[in-house]
């Protein structure tokens, strides 16, 4: 009898736990790589994916081609030497690993900061955040093939590393906050010309909303695609944006406010859909947030004062034997230093928890299998991770 | 049509003059691309520079016969495709080899440098090229089915399957193009062009973030530069068919430099803004569009 | 925090609790006790979400610390596990099936410190280097510097000044 | 900063086993015939580097030249921190295509090999491999301090100190991380080079291929690929 369905007997055999057994000597897989050099891939990494047709039946990862060995670096070089290294460790977002680490060594030293320099730490978080989430949303929609979004956000976040530029004196790398305080005050007239700046984000965010999220091609590239099951983001320790998409309110700048969060008022955005498509929309509120946290902290901040306190002699300078763990909501969920002391002047371990670190590998590849090929690169941007901050 | 010898210049003139217009149409067009998103865009010569560039290349590797004749194939399908169209109405010069049927040998042709690009990329021996490959011949195949539905409401429309005849009909007012005739038609054949012209929301086949980028993805140096004339070449020429069939034809080269850069703005403004689909996807979605529209076109003739 | 150690203590060996801030603690625990505590923890206590796992190198004492630090978010605790090893025989057991992700970290322990994780996936692949055939690097005794000295070619003409020497010169030019 | 372990001494006793996909094997082919396979032999090709002399004419060599400084079609590989402001040159602020500067993503159609920052040893391996199958005439830019002499990563284990020991390096562009600004002064430079005529950095490779290959050796342990992959 005529059937539509294909002639099955080439194709490979399903095992009894419901995958294949993957041989590729029978020709029936092919191995496939993304990266390192693919324009798909969120930085240097690779994912080895091996598909049947255009399904991909297993992924995975593989990191260390950013591995410069920062913790063993950072255990030979002085607690103040550390610290223009640690902002190096994740390139688009530094300020979070200078301000983890600052955090860290004032409260092992028992060292206070003025209240400036926490809100200054907080604007510069903040502004941060702001970066990081304008690549994440012309990365996922240039993963799906529309670079104009990409062209707007990165002049976008141009203008934000003008303001940072202005503040700290580099665009990139800023070296600003270090343990004690901050290095500066707010220039003269900053905040009008950051609210300048916020206006031309919001306009663009117009268009961004306009263009991307009404798109129907879009819907249908994203939704429904890389589901999470919520259940899986305890085992698969998924925090920030990518639990906030699947319902679950988790923000460490909510659930444990450290600097001056408690200080401002703001709702975390949620939404339950948990695929590429919700994703990509707390992206996007978050991003909205984050403009209006930047306003609010402009608005509310001290000025004027002290913003550094003064520290013992950094050639000399000795922390007890102790071991603290300090964490903060980065744009891509928590990121934390874990730092060991021994008393000596040295760190005896520091150890930095990215949120990429479980995002893009175990639950990366526990997602990869049974996707399309055309749909990888969309689904790591959407877990939007950042390779350095995986292998440091 | 008797043949002449001087037939042959004057062809290779069209063929001239179309690729130069080639060159500075596609850069324009990614000016206009990148004013879009806000930049300043390429100087408007920089596709001869990187033309010279690619042939000025010192080492070129071979992965055997096909992979030498694949960019061959995918220019005389460009150069095919534009020879047996009359590119002018009514000039003698500019008339090609146009003779009674040569709309199904135009059809031919759109395939024709798809299917020489699909064996020799396939022989280049990289899986991205394979998986182009195979993307392309599908979602073409789709893409081209409204074609085929239009040219056949077409010829039925105005019994004959010559193109210069086709466009003779058209001419007098701008109510007498197919466009306002037999709007449907036109349509569904936008459907295959919009489709055919491997541009965003229909540009799985190249798609650098997935399979960087695809069936040419081992083409380098003096392959690379056949390749590029031909995709200046092949789209422009698709175009003349496009305007021959649907949009009166051009009389005058001015005409047709206007009329070709608005049809290919067509699928460019398309393009811009969308994202891409995946190659099931927009196989459906020519199915479930394209092809409807083609057969309606083609019911009420 | 004082309360659930001490609710604990009865049926754990724990030692040594440090309470570093109101939302952070740390305690001892025992390689034969540590998963059951894990489990409990987790599925009674709400610590279910698995922070960090890493090592730490008391290369004195002769041991490794496991720190497993796991956080409670609706009370908002973090509960660091201590445990030493011995560092001669490192050796430490597999907790990949209570958090998926833990796999992933014992891969990092096992290249970087050389503890092996018997049981746990994928966990003798190369993970972040590539063709390593030295003494794994994250441990005390592995010098960065000597290595890099030994393995890469420098270019001539890198000054590098000891700080204290160059600051006490130019802080205090007469001595 | 700490002292150096003077009595630390490098393993260079142990070797790398060859990975198993790298090792000869017999395989059954779908259609039931049993072949030997060697990958490293069958796979790859063998043939060394070739040393390609300018054209004849001076006139023509010229025009060439012209052509390549015009059209840079840089590879998009992003090999360290650096390419973070790669970025920003691709989109409207700095927007790099004004001056004939191109991202390829794939080897074969780039001539413009930018080491965008420190490279690790694993990372280093796959850059050698992009630069190799990239056509001839070919050039590097070192993008960062990190590429000139180790730069913030001087004492690290795991990166290369100093590039134009493993590829031919036509130019450093120097910083941490040179600013955007400083990238396309750094193509500009590299422009005048070429229309010079002196970035003859694959024929440099070709004529030292023993040198590099010696040196890229020295630092990747697990050698399985063949010497000139292209």
């Amino acid at each position: 009898m005529f059937s539509f369905q294909p002639d099955r007997s080439q194709y490979p055999d399903v095992g009894p736990d419901g995958k294949f057994e993957i041989d590729l000597e029978t020709g029936k897989f092919l191995k496939l790589w993304h990266g390192p050099n693919h324009p798909g891939i969120t930085g240097n990494m690779s994912v080895e994916l091996t598909v049947n047709g255009d399904e991909v039946v297993e992924g995975y990862t593989h990191v260390g081609y950013l591995h410069r060995g920062f913790e063993k670096l950072m255990e030979r070089r002085t607690f103040i030497q550390v610290f223009p290294i640690v902002c190096r460790v994740c390139v688009p977002e530094p300020d979070f690993n200078e301000y983890c680490y600052a955090a860290a060594v004032e409260e092992l030293a028992g060292i206070e900061v003025p209240e400036e320099a926490n809100w200054i730490r907080t604007l510069i978080l903040e502004m941060g955040r702001f970066n990081s989430y304008m690549m994440a949303m012309g990365g996922i929609a240039g993963a799906l093939g529309n670079g104009v979004i990409g062209q707007w956000m990165t002049y976008v976040r141009d203008l934000m590393l003008d303001r940072f530029e202005e503040l700290t004196g580099a665009r990139i790398y800023h070296m600003f906050i270090l343990p004690g305080g901050v290095r500066a005050g707010l220039p003269e007239g900053f905040e009008a010309r950051m609210e300048e700046v916020l206006q031309t984000a919001e306009r663009y965010l117009d268009d961004v909303e306009k263009v991307l999220f009404t798109n129907a091609v879009f819907k249908k590239r994203t939704k429904g695609v890389g589901y999470i099951d919520p259940k899986l983001f305890e085992s698969y320790g998924v925090t920030g944006p990518n639990a906030r998409a699947g319902g679950v309110a988790k923000d460490v700048r909510k659930d444990s406010p450290y600097l001056v969060y408690d200080q401002l008022s703001f709702e975390v955005p949620v939404e339950q859909d948990s695929d590429i498509w919700a994703r990509s929309i707390v992206r996007y509120r978050d991003l909205r947030l984050t403009i209006d946290l930047i306003r609010q902290i402009l608005a509310k901040m001290p000025k004027g004062g002290e913003v550094m306190t003064s520290l013992p002699n950094v050639l000399h300078w000795k922390i007890p034997r102790g071991e603290t763990y300090i964490k903060g909501e980065s744009s891509r969920g928590e990121y934390g230093y874990y730092l060991v002391t021994d008393g000596s002047g040295y760190p005896r371990r520091v150890n930095v928890r990215g949120p990429s670190y479980t995002h893009a590998m175990a639950l990366l590849e526990h997602l990869i299998p049974g996707t399309n090929i055309a749909d990888v690169a969309a689904l790591m941007v959407s877990l939007h991770t950042y390779p350095p901050e995986i292998e440091r | 049509m008797t043949f002449e010898w001087i037939h042959i210049a004057y062809a290779a003139l069209t063929l001239f003059i179309v690729i130069n217009y080639g060159m500075i149409m596609t850069a324009l067009v990614r000016k206009i691309g990148a004013r879009v998103g806000g930049r300043y865009g390429i100087p408007i010569w920089q596709n001869y520079i990187d033309l010279a560039k690619n042939i000025a290349l010192r080492s070129k590797i071979t992965h055997g016969v096909m992979y030498y004749l694949g960019p061959v194939f995918r220019l005389t399908g460009g150069v095919g495709l534009l020879l047996f169209v009359p590119t002018i109405y009514g000039s003698v010069m500019f008339q090609n080899f146009s003779y009674a049927g040569d709309l199904i040998l135009a059809l031919y042709f759109v395939f024709f440098g798809t299917l020489g690009m699909a064996l020799g990329a396939g022989e280049s021996g990289h899986p991205h090229s394979a998986i182009g490959v195979s993307r392309g011949l599908a979602q073409v195949t789709a893409a081209e089915l409204p074609l085929a539905l239009g040219v056949y409401a077409i010829s039925l429309q105005y019994q004959t399957l010559n193109i210069t005849e086709i466009v003779a009909a058209q001419q007098g007012s701008i109510f007498n193009w197919t466009l306002f005739t037999n709007p449907l038609t036109t349509i569904a054949a936008m459907f295959a062009f919009v489709g055919t012209m491997m541009r965003s929301p229909f540009d799985v086949v190249l798609a650098p973030q997935e399979i960087p980028i695809g069936p040419p993805t081992e083409y380098h140096s003096a392959y690379l530069a056949l390749m590029q004339t031909n995709r200046v070449l092949f789209p422009v020429a698709k175009v003349v068919i496009y305007m021959n069939l649907f949009f009166g034809g051009a009389t005058n080269w001015a005409e047709f430099a206007i009329k070709v850069f608005a049809i290919y703005m067509v699928s460019v403004l398309i393009g811009v803004v969308y994202p891409r689909f995946r190659v099931e996807q927009s196989i459906r979605f020519f199915l479930k569009w394209g092809l409807p529209v083609g057969i309606l076109a083609i019911l009420t003739v | 925090m004082r309360d659930l150690i001490e609710k604990l203590t009865p049926r754990y060996t724990l030692g040594n609790a440090t309470y570093q801030r109101a939302d952070l603690t740390f305690v001892d625990v025992t390689r034969d006790e540590l998963r059951a505590l894990l489990l409990e923890l987790r599925d009674k206590e709400g610590f279910t979400h698995l922070v960090l796992l890493t090592a730490v190198d008391w290369i004195e004492e002769g041991k490794f610390q496991l720190t497993y630090m796991i956080n409670n978010r609706e009370a908002d605790q973090t509960l660091g596990l201590r445990l030493y090893i011995d560092r001669n025989d490192a050796e430490g057991d597999t907790i990949h099936d209570i958090w998926p992700t833990a796999a992933t970290y014992q891969r990092e322990l096992r290249e970087m410190f050389g503890i092996a994780f018997p049981g746990s996936p994928r966990v003798d692949e190369e993970f972040i280097l590539e063709g390593w055939t030295d003494m794994p690097p994250y441990r005390r005794d592995f010098d960065t510097l000597a290595y890099s000295q030994q393995t890469y070619v420098e270019r001539e003409g890198r000054e590098t000044h000891d700080p204290r020497a160059t600051m006490k010169h130019k802080m205090y030019p007469e001595g | 900063m700490k002292d150096l372990d003077k009595n630390f001494k490098k393993d260079t006793e142990t070797e790398f086993p060859l990975r198993e996909e790298m090792r000869p094997r017999k395989v059954t082919t779908p259609d039931g015939q049993v072949i030997d396979i060697d990958p490293l032999a069958d796979y790859f090709c063998q043939e060394a580097p070739k040393v390609h002399r300018k054209s004849y004419s001076a006139i023509v060599e010229g025009f060439y030249n012209w052509a390549r400084a015009n059209s840079l079609w840089i590879l998009g590989f992003g090999t360290g921190c650096g390419a973070i402001e790669m970025r920003p040159l691709m989109t409207p602020r700095f927007d790099a295509y004004r001056y004939g500067i191109q991202w390829r993503p794939t080897p074969r159609q780039a001539n413009l090999l930018v080491i965008s920052g420190y490279l690790s040893v694993k990372t280093l391996k796959r850059a050698i491999r992009a630069y190799e199958q990239m056509p001839q005439p070919k050039f590097v830019v070192g993008l960062g301090s990190c590429t000139i002499n180790g730069g913030m990563y001087w004492d690290s284990y795991n990166t290369i100190k100093k590039l134009d020991e493993y590829l031919p390096v036509d130019l450093y562009i120097a910083g941490c991380m040179p600013r955007p600004e400083a990238l396309l002064a750094g193509f500009m430079e590299l422009k005048k080079i070429i229309r010079k005529g002196e970035a003859e950095g694959a024929n440099k490779y070709a004529e030292n291929f023993d040198w590099y290959k010696a040196n890229q050796k020295s630092v990747i342990k697990d050698w399985d690929m063949p010497d000139y992959s292209w």
